[in-house]
Order: structure tokens, then C-alpha cells, then sequence
């Protein structure tokens, strides 16, 4: 699979809110290889400090050439993001890991909860590609409107239609996402493509099993590389062993995962 | 194998072994090399140095296993790896085919382990030499007490020295407080080469949870915070032994590389770096070309031990 | 003395001595204190350690003497001070005017030199306590022997106390193999408290000039860099010992005081951190008072050693 | 002494050279108090690498309200600080050091090398003021005229007469200042003020013994804090001590240091 490490430019920044940013990236390279799930880890700095990239799922990519980020500033990597300047250039990585794996067969919904939604949208603009006779369900979830209807609009305008969640109630369902998923009317070959924090994956992924639906979660841990080379990023598998997320995911089928029943 | 890079002269030497170039990558911190080859001409390194590998397979420690520092990182991956057997079967047969020296890194909960890791991997084609971890701090037993105890790291060079086919290299542990006595001690004990140093061993504690960080409560210190800890100790062996010395810690560019020949280092190891900038290997090589042949010097090896006292 | 901040019990002591606040100044980063004046209202922190003071003047080590490194700076001042009986005369009489608790660092080369400069600091008024440098690495003699040697640490020890009217803090050098067995050595010796880390022992080299960027060579490493092993030792020794630890290294906000804490510090000393930020000490306890305000904690007492093992 | 630890907002950004570069800073606090010769601290990031201030002369002050720092990049904290923009703050500390002693009774002459010339201007600007009768002589040299060029109009401007050296001759002399420093016809009572690269401030210092005028130099060193409290930034004076450039400096009489005769 081909990766590459680029200087790439930020041709675009759109904030949705005070502390989520969307930067749109000229590569070519990556935009045309990438695959819905995949990420890119990314230089938030010059210095040595913050020394380690940060990864971010592929958001979107358009025309073979641009792929887009979602982010939300938590800490002093991604605020340094949040001040780049358009025309500036940032040092990518990527694309890395493995992405979702789609069956056209099947009934498909994704489930994002916060920037969990950010691969999803790849997602769900492949699957009305590869799949056009078979729209996927989507629902998504954030804190408030604001920063859950830019997504909401995208979602529409590839042709989706979208179940949104909100924790203050201003957009959609006024609660979780596990809420408005646990009243779909889902056919038994479902297949759940789920993206967010950890409880809600957990919540999902529990679901599924009672239900019997396949489910394949995208997860987040910390990553020095992204590559494999580390072997920081460990989720735990069955019989006491881990699986590396950047690697042998970040997308995984939610069986193979360990879940602590909360 | 190609020994000049654009005609220049950058090759060194580690006891019977000619690397085309000083540049190596560091244990741990390059994979089993292979997840480099989209960003790195891997035969244009000096060596290889691969993640370390014990008897029997480990899982390693529980999540979170790495966390950002100033300037550098802690990881206590608790050396997962698949042990000799799959390493062998597995991993040496793709690393056959990439055109580079491969060092194995070995470590032990025992004597008897590092003897007979060692005893394994004799005559295994396509190994260039052995690097003896006697300082890794994630493991309880072993690792520690071999590195910072000048008999038991001799004892330790002696076994795997005596069952090797290879140069060995032996890796010191920088939480010692005074590393030439450990690299005399290996010296005497038959090691062809030592590299220093290890991480050092730090905390991180995230004060909103009042957690360590790490799910193993300590790790290493890896890292350009580590650098000026690094060349110090490499300035000291070098001047305290007649082995040659690799340096290792913080290493990320030419300049750095030119630094720790300076210090007495006959070649490096880039590590952390190689996760912020995995072309720093290879760029190292090229820049280090570049400055012999702009300083007009003979050959790199005029760097070794160069450093002009005030 | 005010002993709260805004109603906020943040009172902690070491031996017989309360200090209102655990935010103390490290040694050779806040001058006599008075340099800060202008910045930092003095009589809000916890205690001051002043410069390292010998029996003698000394002029200290050529020039250069500092250098930054990544997230850190390497120093080898070389203890240029005025000599204790200078110090007595000058620096006291204005230290005196400031309300705020003053340690007296002290080094000597030779164990005469500690017993005797401990004795001409006896009884001098306004000396609140004593921090017995046995770990600075600048000096060649006296100071790393004593340092890494729990036996000479012991009678140096014992040496300062016994000629001394004050609690003694016995300062501990990270540039050893176990700090915990130097740490019950001074213990056993009769410190009223130990505080570390003194600097990591560190190289920089200038690879255009090819020479050692310091004049002395090596020098010692402070700042945010050395943070982790700092925490490290502290969370090691707040376990070995019975004593109060006062946790030094990297230390800059409010948030790196409460990991100290959190790893068993009593207190800590902000030192490199002063030269980035001169407000940094009295804005960690400003951020004290409003963390046990706005934790509701009965004291900021209760953090200390809180960490929470996975 | 009065010092402030300040964020002062930059608001204005003058390129002379690719790597030469003014800002004016907005501090009344230090404006106000400043005297020639003293100097600021200035946090070149916001992260911990670079971690230590860089010490810059105050170059000008207007108003009571604005100083000026002219600076040449010259490492990573330098051009940090030349990516500044406009409306951005930085951490300053100051005015730190002791400034110039003027004699009104004197000769008075500037001699300035490089970005030496910098603490000269507001130098120049004082004695003009204090000293109406007395304009003082300037001998200011650089690389070239590109960036010589504003520093003389500056100078003009303040009504002073400069005698520049270029280094390619595109300026005034075609060499070095203390060329033109040694043809000037200076009087017995000359107090000579310079301030640039240590070889040129040892040559004018050597040429002041000899011809008996007085010279105060302004020093640079490594400095971390300052303020006199690491002890780092020493300068060797007679009898094998040192004095400390931030707090006895950074300007000395010459003839109180330690000079290597070339
Ligand atoms: C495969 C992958 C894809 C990701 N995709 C996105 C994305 O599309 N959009 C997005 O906003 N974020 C995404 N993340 C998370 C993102 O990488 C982190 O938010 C970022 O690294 C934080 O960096 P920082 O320097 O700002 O925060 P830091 O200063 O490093 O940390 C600040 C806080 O965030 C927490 N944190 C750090 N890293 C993570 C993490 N990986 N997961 C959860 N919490 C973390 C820390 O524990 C800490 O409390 C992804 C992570 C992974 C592994
Ligand atoms: C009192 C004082 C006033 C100063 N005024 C000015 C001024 O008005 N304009 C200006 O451009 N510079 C001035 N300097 C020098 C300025 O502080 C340095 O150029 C700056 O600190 C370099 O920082 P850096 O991070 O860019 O370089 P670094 O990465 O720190 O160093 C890069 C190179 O510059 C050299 N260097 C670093 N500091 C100094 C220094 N203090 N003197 C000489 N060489 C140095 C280093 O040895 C290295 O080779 C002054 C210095 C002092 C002490
Ligand atoms: C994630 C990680 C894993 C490591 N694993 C090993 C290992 O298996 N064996 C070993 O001898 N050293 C290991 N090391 C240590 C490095 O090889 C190197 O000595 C150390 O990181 C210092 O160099 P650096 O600062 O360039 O990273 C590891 C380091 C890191 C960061
Ligand atoms: C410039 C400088 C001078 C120092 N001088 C002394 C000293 O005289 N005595 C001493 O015990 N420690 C001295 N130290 C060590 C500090 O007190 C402190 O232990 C060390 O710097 C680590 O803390 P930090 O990372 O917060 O700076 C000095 C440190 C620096 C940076
Ligand atoms: S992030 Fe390094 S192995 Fe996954
Ligand atoms: S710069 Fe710290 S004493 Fe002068």
C-alpha cells in the first residue's frame, strides 16, 4: 500500500465552532489513494516541541487531489493546528492503516459520535459511490447544532439522509446516538460502522452483538508512529494479546476487540 | 554493496564488520525495517538494528504505553515481540531481502535466555551482528539488574559472545552512575562494540486523573530531551575504552550525527526520530556525504573523536 | 506570616519548619531573591534557596557557561559565589528584609568545608534552613564523590547537622544507579529532609567550531526536559524514605506541582522554569490556592503522594 | 529600577533584509523607563522549544509608548520571531542592564557594527536631546547598503551626520568601521560608544588606549535569565573575575574588561 511523507498545503480552514477547525490539504498523492478509515499522522509543529505527530482520520478527499481533516482542539498539538494559516504547509504522513471494509449485500449505517464523524463522511461518500442502490443509514452525534450541522449539510448534499443527535437537544434527537440507533428499524444482515468515543463504541458494539449485527469500529489510542514500528498503540484482543491501531487498524471488527462491560 | 556514497568516503568499521555508513537505526523505534520501505531506500543505511527479540514470545505491557514529554517521550511497550522462533521463520526471511546489515537486538529474564537466544540465532543467515540489550527498564527482572551491575553485564557478554557467529554489540543503560565502569566491564568480557545509551528511566502522571501515564507506571526517556545525556556518556566511554563506541539518543540530523563523532562515536542510532521524520535515517546519510565532501574531508572516520578541547 | 491564600490551607512542613505554601525557589535560579523583586511579590512563596555558597569566593568557570538544549539548557557555572562570610554580610542583610524563609545552599570540596561552613552559618539570623549541595557536577572534586556515594553522602551529612541550628535538606544528585540507597543514607544521617533532582550530567558540542559548547565541557541539565526523571526519582524516594521530599526539575505550572505532589513531594523548587517566566513560583501558588479551592481539598496536604496506581 | 514582565503587542513589522527585521512594540511601561543601551527578553514561541528569552537591544523609543527591537536571524529563536505578524503579543521582559553614561562635555561617537547599530539609534536620539550643543559623530558599518540604508536615514533624521562602511563598498567606505573611525579628527576628550561584533568592539577598544579617549562598549553574551540570576552570562575583567553582562552590563567602561590582544 502506498504512503507517503509530504509537505502538503492548506488550501483551506473552515471553523465550525470556536475549537473545531476543518483544514482542507493539496496532495494528490494521498487524496487518490486514500480509503475511507485510513488517517494521516501530521508535524503540528516545527520545534521539538510538541515532538510526536498527531493522528487524523482522512475526512474527505475530492477530485484525487485535496483530503480534508476534522479536528477538535484538545490539547497544545491540535491548537497549534487551529492556527495555521491558509497557503501555509504541513508535513503528512499517511495514508495509514486499514480502512473500513464495505458489502454492498448488506444494510449499513454509521454511527458517529463527536470527530468520530469525520471518517464516516469518507465513508458514507464511498458507500453512495460503490453502493448506489443501497444508501447507507447515518447517525450522528455531537455536543450542539453548531458544530453538527456543517456535517449534517455534508451528509445531505452527497445524498444521505441523516439521524442527528445532539447532547443539548438543538439539533435532531436530544440525547445519544446509541438512542436514535436503538430505534432504527435495522434488518437483520446490518452491518454498524462506528466512530467515536470509547463508551459510545462500547455501547454499540454490545448492541450489535445482542442483535447479531457486524460491526467494525474505528479506534483511537495514542500513536508515536503510525506505521507499526512503536508498537504503542495497542488495543486489547481476546486471550490477552493487542492488536496494533494504527497497523492492524485503526478499523476493526468489534468481535476481535476486547470490551469491558461498563 | 556500495561503499561511497557519491564517491565520498563514509565507511566504518565495528570489529569485523564494514557498515557502508555510520547511520543505523535504533531498536524499537524502526520496526522489523519493512514498515520504512515507503520512505527510505533501506540499503543506503549503514544497519539495521531491529525491535528486541527474547526466547519466547511477549505481549507486552497494558495500554497506554507511550506518552509525549518535552522534547521527547516515554513508552514502556514491555518488549512485545514474537520471539527467536517467528522472528527466524518470519521476520529474518523479508529482512533477507532488503539489502542492509540487520543487528538483532536480544534481551533476557536470565543468563540462560540471553545463551540460548543467542545459541538460536548462531549461523542464521542474513544476520550481521547481535545487540545485547542489558539495559531495558520495563522488564521487572533482567534488564535492569544486568545493566547497571558491572560482573552481571560481563557474565552476560561472555554467554552471548560464546555462542554467537556474529559481532556483538552490547547496549548500555544510561541509569548508571558511572557507565565506564559497566563498558570496561564488557569490554573485558569480549564485546566487540558497545551502544549507548538506552532511555533513561522516567514518570509522567496526568494530574487530572492522578494516573501515571503509562499503564506500567515508568518508562523510558527517549528523545532530544535525552541528547546532551547522550553525547555526554558516548564522550566518556569513548575516551574510556578502545571499542568502538555507537551513540544513541536524540539523534535526528546530520548535525547531531556529527556531534556524537565528534564525542568519540564510530557510528549512531536514530531512534524517536525516526517517528517524527521517518526519511531521518536515510537524509542523515545523505547529509553526512554532503559535509565530507564539503569540508573536504578523506573519509568520515576524521570525525571520530574530534572534538577540539578548549 | 500569612499562612493561607484566600482562606486555602496550602501549609506543608519540612521537619520543624512550616512553610505557608510548598512552592519554594531552587538553587542558582533566583539569585538572592532580591532580582526578582520586580516580578514577584517574595513574601508569597513558600521559601527561597539562594545561590551556592562555598567557605571561599569563587570566581566560577570561564565563559561560555550556559547553553540551551532541546526543552532544556546545560549550566556550568562552576559555583561562582561570594564566599560565606560576604554572603553573611551582604546577601543576609537584604535577605533579611524579605518575608520570606531562606535556605542557605551550601558545597565545600572537602568535608572540613561543610562542617565549617555549616558552622559559620549557625545562629545567623533570618537562615530559616539549610540545603546541602553534595550533588553539583561542575566541581570536579568533593561534590559528585559525595554526591553518588552513600557513604560519604552520610557523613557530609552528619558533618552539616550537627554544626548546624537549622532543619537540613540534603540536595541529591540524579546521576546515580539507585537514589533511594543515597537517599536512606542521608536519612539515617540526620537530614531533616532531602530535595531533588539536582541537574542531569549533560554534553553539548558545537559542530562548526567542532569545540564543546561549554568551557567546562560538561555541564548539568535542567528544565523541562529532565522533568520525567525527575518525577521518577521523587515517586522512588518519596517511597524509600520517611522524610519530606522536595521534588525539583522541570517544574513550571501549577499542573507540574501537583505531579510532584501527586509522586510524594512535600514541596518542590521551581528553578530554569524562573528565568523563562520570573513570575512562575508565585503564580504556582496563586494556582494552588485556586486548585484546593476548586477541588474543595481540606489541605493542599492531602495530594502529596495521591498518585493513583492503575 | 523599574522592569516589567509584559505581553506587548507588535504593531509593526519592518523587513530591511531577507533575515533583517524591526518590530515596534507596544509597551508604555517599558517605553517609558527605558535608557540607551538597556535591553529586553523576549520569548521568541509560546512552546518550550526554544525555551529560554533571547536578549535584544532597545533600539528606539517614541512617544513613551512604543520601543523598537532590530534584529538579525541568526538561529531558531530569531526566526521565530521574524514569522511574527502584525497585532500578535510577546512576552518581554525589561528594560534590563545598565544603559550608557553621556558627558555632554565630551566628543561624543557612535560606532556601531552590524546589529550593534541598534542600541546606538536610541543612543544617538538621547544625546541629540540632552546634548543640543554637542551632536555626536556616527560611524555605523554592515554588510551592505540594502540594510545599512534605513539606519542611516534614521540617524539623518534625528539630524546626525553618519559615516558608513559597507563590507561590498555599495555604501559609504568600502570596509570597515574602524577605518573610518581612525580618520576621523577626534578630539583629545573623545568618548567613543560602540557596539557590534566582539573583534570590531576589541579594535576600537585598543585604538581608545592608545590615543587615550574613553569607550564604552556594549557586550553580548549567552544569556538565560537576564537579570542577574544564573550567573551564565559573564564577561572576564581584570584579575581572573568576571562581571556579568546583564546586570553590571551589558555596556562597560572598556578599559574594566579583559581583552585578547590579537
Ligand atoms: C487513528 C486516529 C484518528 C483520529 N482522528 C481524529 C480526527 O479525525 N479528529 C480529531 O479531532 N481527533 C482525531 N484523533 C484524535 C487526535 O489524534 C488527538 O485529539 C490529538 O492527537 C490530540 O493532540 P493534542 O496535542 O492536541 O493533545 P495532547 O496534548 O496530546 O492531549 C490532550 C488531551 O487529549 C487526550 N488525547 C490525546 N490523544 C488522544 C487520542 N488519540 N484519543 C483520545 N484522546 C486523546 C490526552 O489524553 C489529553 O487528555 C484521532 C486519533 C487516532 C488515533
Ligand atoms: C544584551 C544583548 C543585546 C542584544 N541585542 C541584539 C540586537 O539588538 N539585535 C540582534 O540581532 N541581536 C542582539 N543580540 C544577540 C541576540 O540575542 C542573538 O542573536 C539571539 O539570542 C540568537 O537567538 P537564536 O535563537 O536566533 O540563535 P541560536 O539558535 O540561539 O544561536 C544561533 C547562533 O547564534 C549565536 N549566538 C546566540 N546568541 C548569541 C549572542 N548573544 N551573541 C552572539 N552570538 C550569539 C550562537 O552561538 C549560534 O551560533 C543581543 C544580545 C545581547 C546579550
Ligand atoms: C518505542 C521504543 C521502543 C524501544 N524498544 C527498544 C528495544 O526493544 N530494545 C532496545 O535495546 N532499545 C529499545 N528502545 C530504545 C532505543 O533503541 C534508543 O536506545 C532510545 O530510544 C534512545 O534513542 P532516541 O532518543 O534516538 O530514541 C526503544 C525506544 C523506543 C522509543
Ligand atoms: C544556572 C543554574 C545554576 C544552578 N546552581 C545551583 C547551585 O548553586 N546549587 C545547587 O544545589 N543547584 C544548582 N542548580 C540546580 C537547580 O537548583 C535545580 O536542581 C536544577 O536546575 C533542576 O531544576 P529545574 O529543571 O527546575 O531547573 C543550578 C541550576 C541552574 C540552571
Ligand atoms: S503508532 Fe507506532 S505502532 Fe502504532
Ligand atoms: S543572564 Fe542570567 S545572570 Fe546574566
Amino acid at each position: 500500500m502506498p504512503q507517503f511523507q509530504k509537505k502538503t498545503q492548506i488550501i483551506r480552514i473552515e471553523r465550525f465552532a470556536s475549537d473545531i477547525v476543518r483544514l482542507t490539504l493539496d496532495s494528490p498523492d494521498i487524496a487518490s489513494v486514500a480509503r475511507p478509515g485510513q488517517f494521516v499522522m501530521i508535524r503540528t509543529g516545527n520545534g521539538k516541541d510538541p515532538l510526536l505527530r498527531r493522528p487524523f482520520s482522512i475526512s474527505q478527499t475530492s477530485n484525487q487531489k485535496h483530503f480534508q481533516i476534522l479536528f477538535k482542539v484538545v490539547g497544545r498539538g491540535t491548537l497549534l493546528l487551529s492556527h495555521c494559516r491558509e497557503g501555509e504547509f504541513l508535513s503528512v504522513l499517511g495514508p495509514l492503516g486499514s480502512g473500513f471494509t464495505v458489502d454492498c449485500q448488506r444494510m449499513n449505517c454509521l454511527v458517529g459520535g463527536g470527530m468520530g464523524i469525520a471518517p464516516l463522511l469518507f465513508l458514507g461518500k464511498t458507500l453512495s459511490r460503490t453502493c448506489p442502490e443501497n444508501s447507507p443509514l447515518v447517525v450522528v452525534g455531537s455536543r450542539t447544532k453548531e458544530e453538527l450541522e456543517p456535517l449534517v449539510n455534508d451528509f445531505n448534499e452527497i445524498g444521505l439522509t441523516v439521524h442527528p443527535a445532539t447532547d443539548d437537544g438543538s439539533l435532531g434527537h436530544h440525547g445519544l446516538v446509541t438512542d436514535v440507533l436503538k430505534k432504527l428499524d435495522l434488518r437483520g444482515d446490518s452491518e454498524i460502522f462506528v466512530c467515536g468515543p470509547h463508551p459510545m463504541m462500547a455501547a454499540v458494539h454490545f448492541f450489535c452483538e445482542e442483535r447479531g449485527y457486524a460491526c467494525q469500529v474505528s479506534m483511537e489510542t495514542s500513536m508515536a508512529c503510525g506505521m507499526g514500528a512503536c508498537l504503542g498503540c495497542i488495543v486489547p484482543v481476546k486471550n490477552g494479546a493487542y492488536a496494533h491501531a494504527c497497523s492492524d487498524g485503526p478499523v476493526f471488527d468489534s468481535k476481535e476487540l476486547l470490551w469491558q462491560v461498563r | 554493496m556500495a561503499s561511497e556514497v557519491n564517491g565520498v568516503d563514509l565507511r566504518v568499521s565495528i570489529g569485523s564488520l564494514k557498515l557502508k555508513n555510520p547511520v543505523m537505526t535504533a531498536s524499537g523505534t524502526f520496526g522489523y525495517a519493512r514498515e520504512f520501505e515507503p520512505y527510505v531506500n533501506l540499503h543506503r543505511l549503514g544497519a539495521v538494528v531491529v525491535k528486541g527479540i527474547s526466547l519466547e514470545p511477549r505481549f507486552g505491557n497494558p495500554p497506554p504505553r507511550i506518552v509525549e514529554t518535552s522534547c521527547g517521550m516515554l513508552n514502556a511497550i514491555g518488549l512485545e515481540n514474537v520471539g527467536v522462533e517467528r522472528f527466524i521463520s518470519e521476520k529474518m526471511e523479508t529482512l533477507r531481502q532488503v539489502n542492509v546489515p540487520v543487528f538483532v537486538n536480544i534481551l533476557g529474564d536470565t543468563l540462560d535466555e540471553y545463551r540460548e537466544i543467542a545459541s538460536r540465532l548462531a549461523g542464521v543467515e542474513g544476520i550481521a551482528g547481535i545487540e545485547v540489550n542489558i539495559s531495558c527498564p520495563n522488564v521487572k527482572k533482567g534488564g535492569v539488574a544486568f545493566g547497571t551491575d558491572p560482573e552481571m553485564a560481563a557474565v552476560v557478554t561472555k554467554a552471548v559472545k560464546e555462542n554467537s557467529t556474529v559481532p556483538i554489540m552490547v547496549k548500555l543503560s544510561p541509569n548508571v552512575t558511572d557507565i565506564t565502569v559497566i563498558a570496561r566491564a564488557v569490554e573485558d568480557a569480549g564485546a566487540d562494540a558497545v551502544s549507548l545509551i538506552n532511555t533513561l528511566i522516567g514518570l509522567a502522571i496526568d494530574h487530572r486523573s492522578r494516573k501515571p501515564a503509562l499503564a506500567n507506571v515508568i518508562g523510558g526517556l527517549s528523545g532530544p530531551a535525552i541528547k546532551p545525556v547522550a553525547l555526554r556518556m558516548v564522550y566518556q566511554v569513548a575516551q574510556a575504552v578502545s571499542l568502538p563506541v555507537i551513540g544513541v539518543g536524540g539523534i535526528e540530523t546530520t548535525e547531531d550525527v556529527l556531534e556524537f563523532m565528534l564525542a568519540g562515536a564510530t557510528a549512531v542510532q536514530i531512534g524517536t526520530a525516526n517517528f517524527v521524520n521517518p526519511r531521518a535515517s536515510e537524509e542523515a546519510v545523505e547529509g553526512l556525504a554532503h559535509y565530507v565532501a564539503t569540508e573536504r574531508l578523506g573519509s568520515i572516520r576524521e570525525m571520530i573523536g574530534g572534538l577540539v578541547l578548549p
